[in-house]
C-alpha cells in the first residue's frame, strides 16, 4: 500500500538513478532528439527531492509537489508528461490510494497531454504495459525490461525523434528508459506493490 | 472583446524576434511571448507562458508555438488561465504574422481563423 | 556531396534563434543565417544571404525563409550563387528544424524533400 | 531616346519625387504592409543619386548601377523588384536602346522576380499598362493616374498585403504609388519618350 514514507522513498530511489544515468539518458537523447532528456530529468528530479525533504503531510500533497517541481524545472516535453502523471495521481489519492488505480490515472493523463498512443515509441510504451502489470498483481523486472527493449525498432510517431521517421527505429526511446528507472525503484521499494 | 496574440518558442529569440516582426505591421495588437525555459536555455517554461498570458492586454487570445512540447506547456497553462486562448496547430512565424496583420485590420476571431487554417501542419 | 542549411529572417533575431534550435540536434550540419537588413533593421539583405552561402561549410544548401520578399533575395542570390541551393516554400522554423534532425541523420535529399513537402504554406 | 544624361535627369527626378513622397508612401504602406516603403525607396534612390553621381560612362553602366544601389540598400520586397527592373534594362540596353523595349525587359524581370501579375494589387499594376501605352507611344499623365489610381479597389495576391486577404481592398499599393512617380518623372523629362 501507498503511504507517505514508502512513496517518497520510492521517489527518491528514483531521483537517485536519475542522477546516476544522466548523462545515459542524454546520450539516448542524441540520435533521435536533443541530447537533453538527462539534463532535464535531473534537474527535475533534484526539484522533486526538495519536495520531498519538506514533508509533505499526505500522498495527495506528496504527488502536488511532485508534479509542481517536474512541471516547473524539467523544460522538456518530459516536464508536463511526468508532471501531468503525478498530478492525475494526486488527483485520484483523494478518493483511492490502490496503486494501479492511481498509476492507470496517470497514463490516461499522459495519453491526453501528449496525444500519443501505444507503439508511437515514447515512455507510454513502458508506461501502458507497466500499468496492465500493476493492475493484474504481475509487475518484475522482466515486464519492465521488456517494455524498454520494445521501444527500439519503433518509429516515432511523437515527439523530436518524429522529425527523424523512419531513421527513429534502432534506437531506445529515452523516456521510456527513464521510465523504466521510475518502475524498477517501485518494484525495488518495500511493500508498496 | 479584445484579441491578443502569444507567441511560445523553445528558442528565447525566436520569440523575441517573431515579437519584432508582428509589431511592425500590428501596433495596436497585444504581443506577448513566451521563449526557452525559465533560465533561456532551449526548451520551453509553464511559468513563462503563464505570464505572457498574464502581460498581454487581451482579454482573449491566440497563441502559436514551435515544436510539440511547447503544445504541452501551452495546454496545461491554458487549463489555468481564465482568459479564453485559442491554440493553434500551424507554422509558426507565418501563421503569428497573418493574424497579427489580419488582428491589426479589426478582424474577427472567425475570419482569422478561416486565414490560418491553410497554415496547420502540425 | 554534402548538405547544409541556409536560414534567411527578416528579423536577425529569428534567423539567430533557428540557428540556435537546429544546432542543437544536428552538431555536424553547418548551418549559417541571414537576418535582417545590413544594419540589422527588419528585412533583408542579398548580401547578407550571399555571405550565408559562402560561410557554409556544405557544397550542397537547403534554403528557408520566412515572408515573400525575402525568398525575392534568395533567388537572387540564387541565381549569383556557384553552389547549388535548393529553396522551400515551406514553414520556417518547422521545416529547418526538421532538414536538420534528417541531415544530422545522414538522410539523402531526396528523402528529406519528401518529409519537406507537407510543410510546403507559400 | 534615352542618352545617359536625360536617364540620369530622370532618375534624378525620380530620386526626389520619392524624398519628397517619403512618409505619404510610408503611410500607403502602413495599413496593409510595414508601414517602410517610403524609407525603404528613399535609402535606395539616395544610393542611386551617389551612384548617378560618379558619371557611368554608357546607359548599361547607368541601369546597372542603379539596380545594384537599389539591390543593396533598400531592404524590401521593392529592392529586388525595382532591381531586377533595372537590371533587365541594363541587359537589353546593350543591344538595343528603345525604351519602349527596355520598359518590356523590366516588366518581364519584376513578373519573374515576384511571380505577380496583373490584378495582384502590385506595382505591376502600373508598370503593365503604362509599358503598353510607353510602346504605343501614348503615355499620359492620366494613363499612369488612371493605374495608380486602378490598384485601389483590388484585393492583394502577392507581399505582405496578402495575409489581409478580402481587407486589402480600399487601399492604393504603395509600390504602385512610387512606380506612378517614376513614369510622371520619366514624362517629365524632356527628350526620352
Ligand atoms: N507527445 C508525446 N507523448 C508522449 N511522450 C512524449 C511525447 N513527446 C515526447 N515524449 C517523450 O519525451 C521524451 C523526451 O523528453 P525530453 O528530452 O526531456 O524532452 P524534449 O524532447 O522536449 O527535449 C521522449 O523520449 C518521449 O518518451
Ligand atoms: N511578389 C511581388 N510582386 C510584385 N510586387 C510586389 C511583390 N511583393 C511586394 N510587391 C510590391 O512591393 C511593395 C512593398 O514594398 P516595400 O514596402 O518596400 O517592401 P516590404 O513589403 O518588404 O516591406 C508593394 O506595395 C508591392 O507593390
Ligand atoms: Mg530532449
Ligand atoms: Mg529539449
Ligand atoms: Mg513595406
Ligand atoms: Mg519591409
Amino acid at each position: 500500500m501507498l503511504t507517505v514514507e514508502n512513496t517518497t522513498a520510492w521517489l527518491n530511489q528514483f531521483a537517485a538513478q536519475i542522477e546516476q544515468h544522466q548523462s545515459y539518458l542524454s546520450e539516448l537523447d542524441t540520435p533521435i532528439g536533443d541530447g537533453d532528456h538527462g539534463g532535464n530529468m535531473a534537474r527535475g528530479l533534484a526539484a522533486v527531492k526538495t519536495a520531498l525533504a519538506t514533508q509533505p503531510a499526505d500522498l495527495t500533497k506528496l504527488f502536488q509537489a511532485t508534479a509542481m517541481a517536474l512541471i516547473s524545472k524539467v523544460g522538456g516535453a518530459s516536464g508536463p508528461l511526468y508532471g501531468t502523471a503525478f498530478l492525475e495521481m494526486a488527483k485520484q489519492s483523494k478518493t483511492d490510494t490502490d496503486l494501479g488505480t492511481l498509476l492507470a490515472a496517470a497514463l490516461a493523463g499522459i495519453e491526453k497531454r501528449g496525444g500519443a498512443t501505444t507503439g508511437d515509441k515514447t515512455l507510454i510504451d513502458v508506461w501502458a504495459p507497466v500499468v496492465a502489470a500493476v493492475q493484474a498483481g504481475k509487475l518484475t523486472q522482466t515486464v519492465i525490461d521488456d517494455a524498454v527493449a520494445s521501444t527500439k525498432p519503433m518509429v516515432a510517431k511523437k515527439g523530436r525523434a518524429s522529425y527523424l521517421g523512419e531513421r527513429s527505429a534502432g534506437h531506445l526511446d529515452p523516456g521510456a528508459v527513464s521510465s523504466g528507472y521510475l518502475f524498477t525503484t517501485l518494484l525495488a521499494t518495500e511493500g508498496i506493490l | 472583446m479584445s484579441l491578443g496574440i502569444v507567441v511560445v518558442s523553445h528558442v528565447p529569440e525566436i520569440a523575441a524576434g517573431v515579437q519584432r516582426l508582428l509589431a511592425q505591421v500590428a501596433k495596436d495588437v497585444s504581443i506577448t511571448i513566451a521563449g526557452g525555459t525559465d533560465d533561456d536555455q532551449v526548451g520551453t517554461s509553464m511559468a513563462k507562458i503563464t505570464e505572457a498570458f498574464d502581460a498581454n492586454t487581451a482579454d482573449e487570445l491566440l497563441a502559436f508555438y514551435d515544436l510539440g512540447s511547447a503544445k504541452m506547456n501551452l495546454e496545461m497553462a491554458i487549463e489555468m488561465s481564465t482568459k479564453p486562448v485559442h491554440l493553434y496547430d500551424t507554422a509558426l512565424v507565418e501563421s503569428a504574422y497573418t493574424a497579427a496583420s489580419l488582428l491589426q485590420a479589426d478582424v474577427p476571431l472567425a475570419d482569422v481563423e478561416a486565414q490560418l487554417a491553410p497554415l496547420k501542419i502540425k
